[in-house]
């Protein structure tokens, strides 16, 4: 009981966050019409300039971290990134008004990662004063990576039988694919920057300080796109709202659980595991779409994109972010 | 040196622009021009230039002149097949006089 | 499934893309392609792409194909009689050759 | 005699101040064929970041203010919105070798606000420390809205008589037109993000900073602009230029006189009162060219973008800003 | 008004957008419409809107419409004369149906 | 030995100082083929904020500054220019397989100067905390517009005699040329405000504090663009790539000794010496090119812009500002 109060008043806060606030300020704007714009070309320096900070920040804490730590969470990253999508395709991509290979594309965008989440998570991680392990940002390409695979490949394992075709999936474009996106590759550039070189004064001078602020930005554009997008999930089947809706916060539980566990083997943070629940609970928006698109052309974007852009990201943000905190708060006691 | 040539264009998605130029080089096209582009077809609203979180939604619009209208139209057909059952697309041609190129 | 057709191309002001791509839509066309553009004609130099305090003033090209040659003119005469009086504009028509469209 | 001094003193150090050395510095490279260039996603970022951070000020203000005190200051800025045009439409619009829909919808310009002129003297009061209800800039679409609604309407109802036509002039899409575009609806969203949430951190921490320095890069591009668009000017009758010269002035010294009336009657703050005065010298150059294009289609708007940017903007800057502080200073001892 | 006409595109670098202009201009020409454009021709890559130490290396296309074909033929040879022997650059002429302009 | 283990040192050290560090992330990235972006918009508006920051600061301190001091410096950078190019006429040029043209072009690419690496060597400079005149930045213009209009000139005479034509070459549009772009407009401009106007508190404010940051982003773009003109350079004759290797140092030790002597003459800092050579070193990138291309039409760019930016600026940066830095701290003890 007392969990719940504070879960609700954990959620009332986040509701006047600057973060939460900027997203629903974004749907609420582009409801009611408004022409502001934020041009692309600050959308994607936006995007650079936080995944440069969270790599940079990444990289320069492990330089002394203890290798080791990094393992299981990093293994477990794996598991979730891949079984969320296999997850999907046995639920989402059997419904019966659901074209299977649009439901096992949309498993994988739930299964990728959205660096705009994450940073959003950090932010607020940061201002509660929670600690985590700083190179657990760096879990995003162990989790994004398998989960785009592992859509693209039962896709096509599906379309082949289907088809009756003899093409092979190969894996290794797609790996390739997805580190070279741009947003994977600012952070992990930002992660080699920070392990090899001494960034530490830009780093507190130029990327941290402006991190919150353009947040506010890029959480402006998440909303406004949100409900641009919401026009096409209207065209597809209502199964994908629904599973937009629920994936976000089962995903996030799946990892929080498996997070805990590497708590109790490894002494994987509190703040550490919340960010893992995140991270899950995030759906990829930057690099998932073009990857899928590639890698399972016959799927409908409008029902992949439009279920992560418009229900997902605004619930793992506005109702997964409190959620994980304040069961960490619940089973940690922080 | 003016000459009867074809342009061909065609609209399509933008994630299709690398592949499509490889198609066009391995043709025997002498050049090619890209136009970032926005519409409607079919299949949906393709932006461009409007913040969008992928890119995966706009456009662009590519002229490929040749004096072999032959191999404009098997180009086109090449990516027709290879693209255009799951991509967004158009192709037309156009009967052009090329007046001045360095090559054709 | 190559057939004759009719290229509507409008230019026009950038603040006109709205109101003119729901007249397309209410011709009946099945899709439309923008560019954004700057041009000068007997009004004034539009710029685009500029930096330029209000938008007012940069130039769209609308692209608009049909096999309804009469609807093309149709629509082009609408725009022109609503807006090309105090609007910059031009409008003319192309034939070109579609060789594959999704739906025309 | 010695007010008349101080005037001369405080326009010299105007003329240093960067707000206004940057804006002449953008008239004199653009005369001087530089091809320096701030691209226009730039200059929408920098739009919109400055009248978010006028709107969270303004947001965070109201929660604590006084709503009757904004009563009055917001009456006065209709009335001097609707008044604007309306003077307008009775000299400028009348005189012989102007059109009387150009004359009107320059007159509507000048009656709407310009949001970069009011950043510049948010700037300029901040510098001098001249405190002022930090709700103030809220009173723009008071005045902003009228102002465009009576120059449509007028202008509408002059051609109507003209060419007998009997379609009706419709307010309520004006109103909207307005409030969405890109400039008010940054302002109005920064105004409920600071009412509503708890914005503080990022105020301080990001749109605040940049406030200064981002104005400073939008007062080269207004100066590039007013450059730019003087050939525009010299294609139409002079009285454009010399409206465009004089009304900055005429229309903040009868908002002052207005604002002085709030003082006596309600205490609105000698701060206040100028930055009245400067809503009303101010001309609009965002959301008012295209809201008027659609709504009078055949004014010219190289009249009315011309006689804006290329001369009401830099006056109002560069003398009207100056002008009121030293009036302020006569009239309030302060 | 419907009237044939002849419109004359040119592919250039950026570069040359200025000096181009003003040929159009003192052709006699009534109007004309810039469209930003990247591509490759038998020189080399021409980008647009990529991230790019300098601009030198992008595209414009230039189309001009007129109904007096020699003068576009004329043009077309002032350019490719003075330009195209050290710039990239091509020049084409089609034939369109004008149907609505301010002033051709 | 000292020096040259200490020089051993400061390289290593400089390799991982952020500014050099993106340079290399930028190649690596590219090399890697990331499809990461920093749109053309973003890397405008960064040459922009460096050199108005560059600028700034030097106008104000030449405020201070004796304009006698300043004589001799510019004098130097005017010959340096010059000199570099001629040297280039007499020596690429001249190379069987290079045409005459290309030579002389790349050889007026290297004597002009680059923004980015200007701002670089500033960065370096302050992080050592080693001393310069503040003016010294304003010599940019005297090296640069010599050494473009000595090419031009040189080429149009060669391909004059060569052809038989007798158009003369006229100098002043080449220098207004220069002038009016955009990375020397900005300078001149901030020159101009900081000599003239109180930019203090912007300064201090804004520009200066994203100096360091803004150059991370713009060094991580210069990085790209080497790699992605390798390309071109390439299919040029490896003389160009051999020249764009050696000339920087050359250069750059030529100019040191000239500064050497100022020093001795008049008192010119050390630091100021560093920055002289590396302004002789630094070829340019933004400038140069288009008023090449217009200079000398035959001219082929992928020779001189692919020396340029594919290993000329890498090599000014990564081995020329060390070494100066090193070569000072030899001669002058510091
Ligand atoms: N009738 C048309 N006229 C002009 N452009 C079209 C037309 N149909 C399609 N397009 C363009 O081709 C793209 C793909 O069309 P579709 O494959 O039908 O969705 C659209 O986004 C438009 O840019
Ligand atoms: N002769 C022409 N050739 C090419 N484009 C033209 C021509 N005339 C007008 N345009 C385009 O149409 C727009 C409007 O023309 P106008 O209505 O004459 O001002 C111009 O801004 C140009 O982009
Ligand atoms: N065959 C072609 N088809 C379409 N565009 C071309 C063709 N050839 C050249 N171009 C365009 O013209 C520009 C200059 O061509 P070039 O002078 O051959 O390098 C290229 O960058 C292309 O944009
Ligand atoms: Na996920
Ligand atoms: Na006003
Ligand atoms: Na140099």
């Amino acid at each position: 009981m007392d969990a719940l109060l504070d879960f609700a008043t954990r959620l009332l806060a986040q509701l006047q966050s600057p973060t939460l606030a900027f997203l629903l300020g974004g749907i609420l704007i582009a409801a009611l019409g408004s022409r502001l714009e934020i041009p692309e070309s600050i959308y994607k320096f936006i995007v650079f300039m936080l995944l440069m900070r969270v790599g940079l920040d990444g990289g320069m804490s492990i330089r002394e971290a203890n290798l080791a730590d990094m393992l299981l969470p990093a293994l477990f990253a794996v598991l979730i990134g891949a079984g969320i999508v296999l997850i999907g395709r046995f639920t989402l991509a059997l419904l019966p008004s659901v074209r299977t290979e649009d439901g096992i594309a949309t498993a994988g965008l739930f299964g990728a990662v959205s660096g705009s989440t994450l940073a959003a998570a950090i932010v607020v991680l940061e201002s509660e004063g929670i600690d985590y392990e700083h190179w657990a940002p760096a879990l995003y390409p162990f989790m994004d990576i398998p989960a785009l695979v592992v859509a693209i490949v039962l896709a096509n394992l599906y379309l082949k039988r289907r088809d009756g075709s003899s093409e092979k999936v190969r894996i290794w474009p797609i790996v390739k694919e997805s580190l070279q996106g741009s947003a994977l590759s600012a952070m992990l550039l930002g992660i080699a920057l920070g392990l090899f070189t001494r960034p530490e004064q830009i780093f507190e001078g130029f990327y941290d300080p402006l991190f919150r602020g353009l947040l506010s930005v890029l959480m402006l554009v998440m909303g406004m796109e949100a409900y641009a997008r919401l026009n096409e999930l209207r065209r597809v089947a209502h199964w994908f709202a629904i599973y937009a809706a629920i994936a976000p916060l089962l995903n996030g539980l799946i990892a929080f659980a498996l997070g805990y566990v590497a708590h109790v083997l490894t002494g994987f943070s509190p703040g550490g595991v919340v960010l893992l629940a995140i991270l899950a609970s995030s759906s990829s928006d930057i690099s998932g779409p073009p990857t899928l698109r590639a890698g399972i052309p016959s799927a409908n974007p409008s029902a992949y994109v439009g279920a992560s852009t418009s229900v997902g990201t605004p619930v793992a943000i506005a109702i997964g972010i409190p959620l994980f905190l304040g069961l960490s708060q619940v089973v940690f006691g922080t | 040196m003016s000459q009867q040539a074809s342009k061909l264009v065609i609209i399509t998605e933008k994630v299709l622009l690398r592949e499509i130029v490889k198609l066009i080089k391995a043709s025997g096209a002498t050049g090619y021009t890209v136009t970032a582009a926005s519409g409607q077809g079919s299949r949906n609203t393709r932006s461009s230039g409007q913040p969008a979180v992928s890119e995966t939604f706009s456009n662009v619009k590519l002229d490929v002149i040749t004096t072999d209208e032959d191999m404009a139209r098997q180009l086109a057909e090449t990516i027709a097949n290879k693209y255009f059952n799951n991509f967004s697309g158009i192709a037309y041609l156009d009967t052009i006089e090329v007046l001045h190129a360095h090559r054709l």
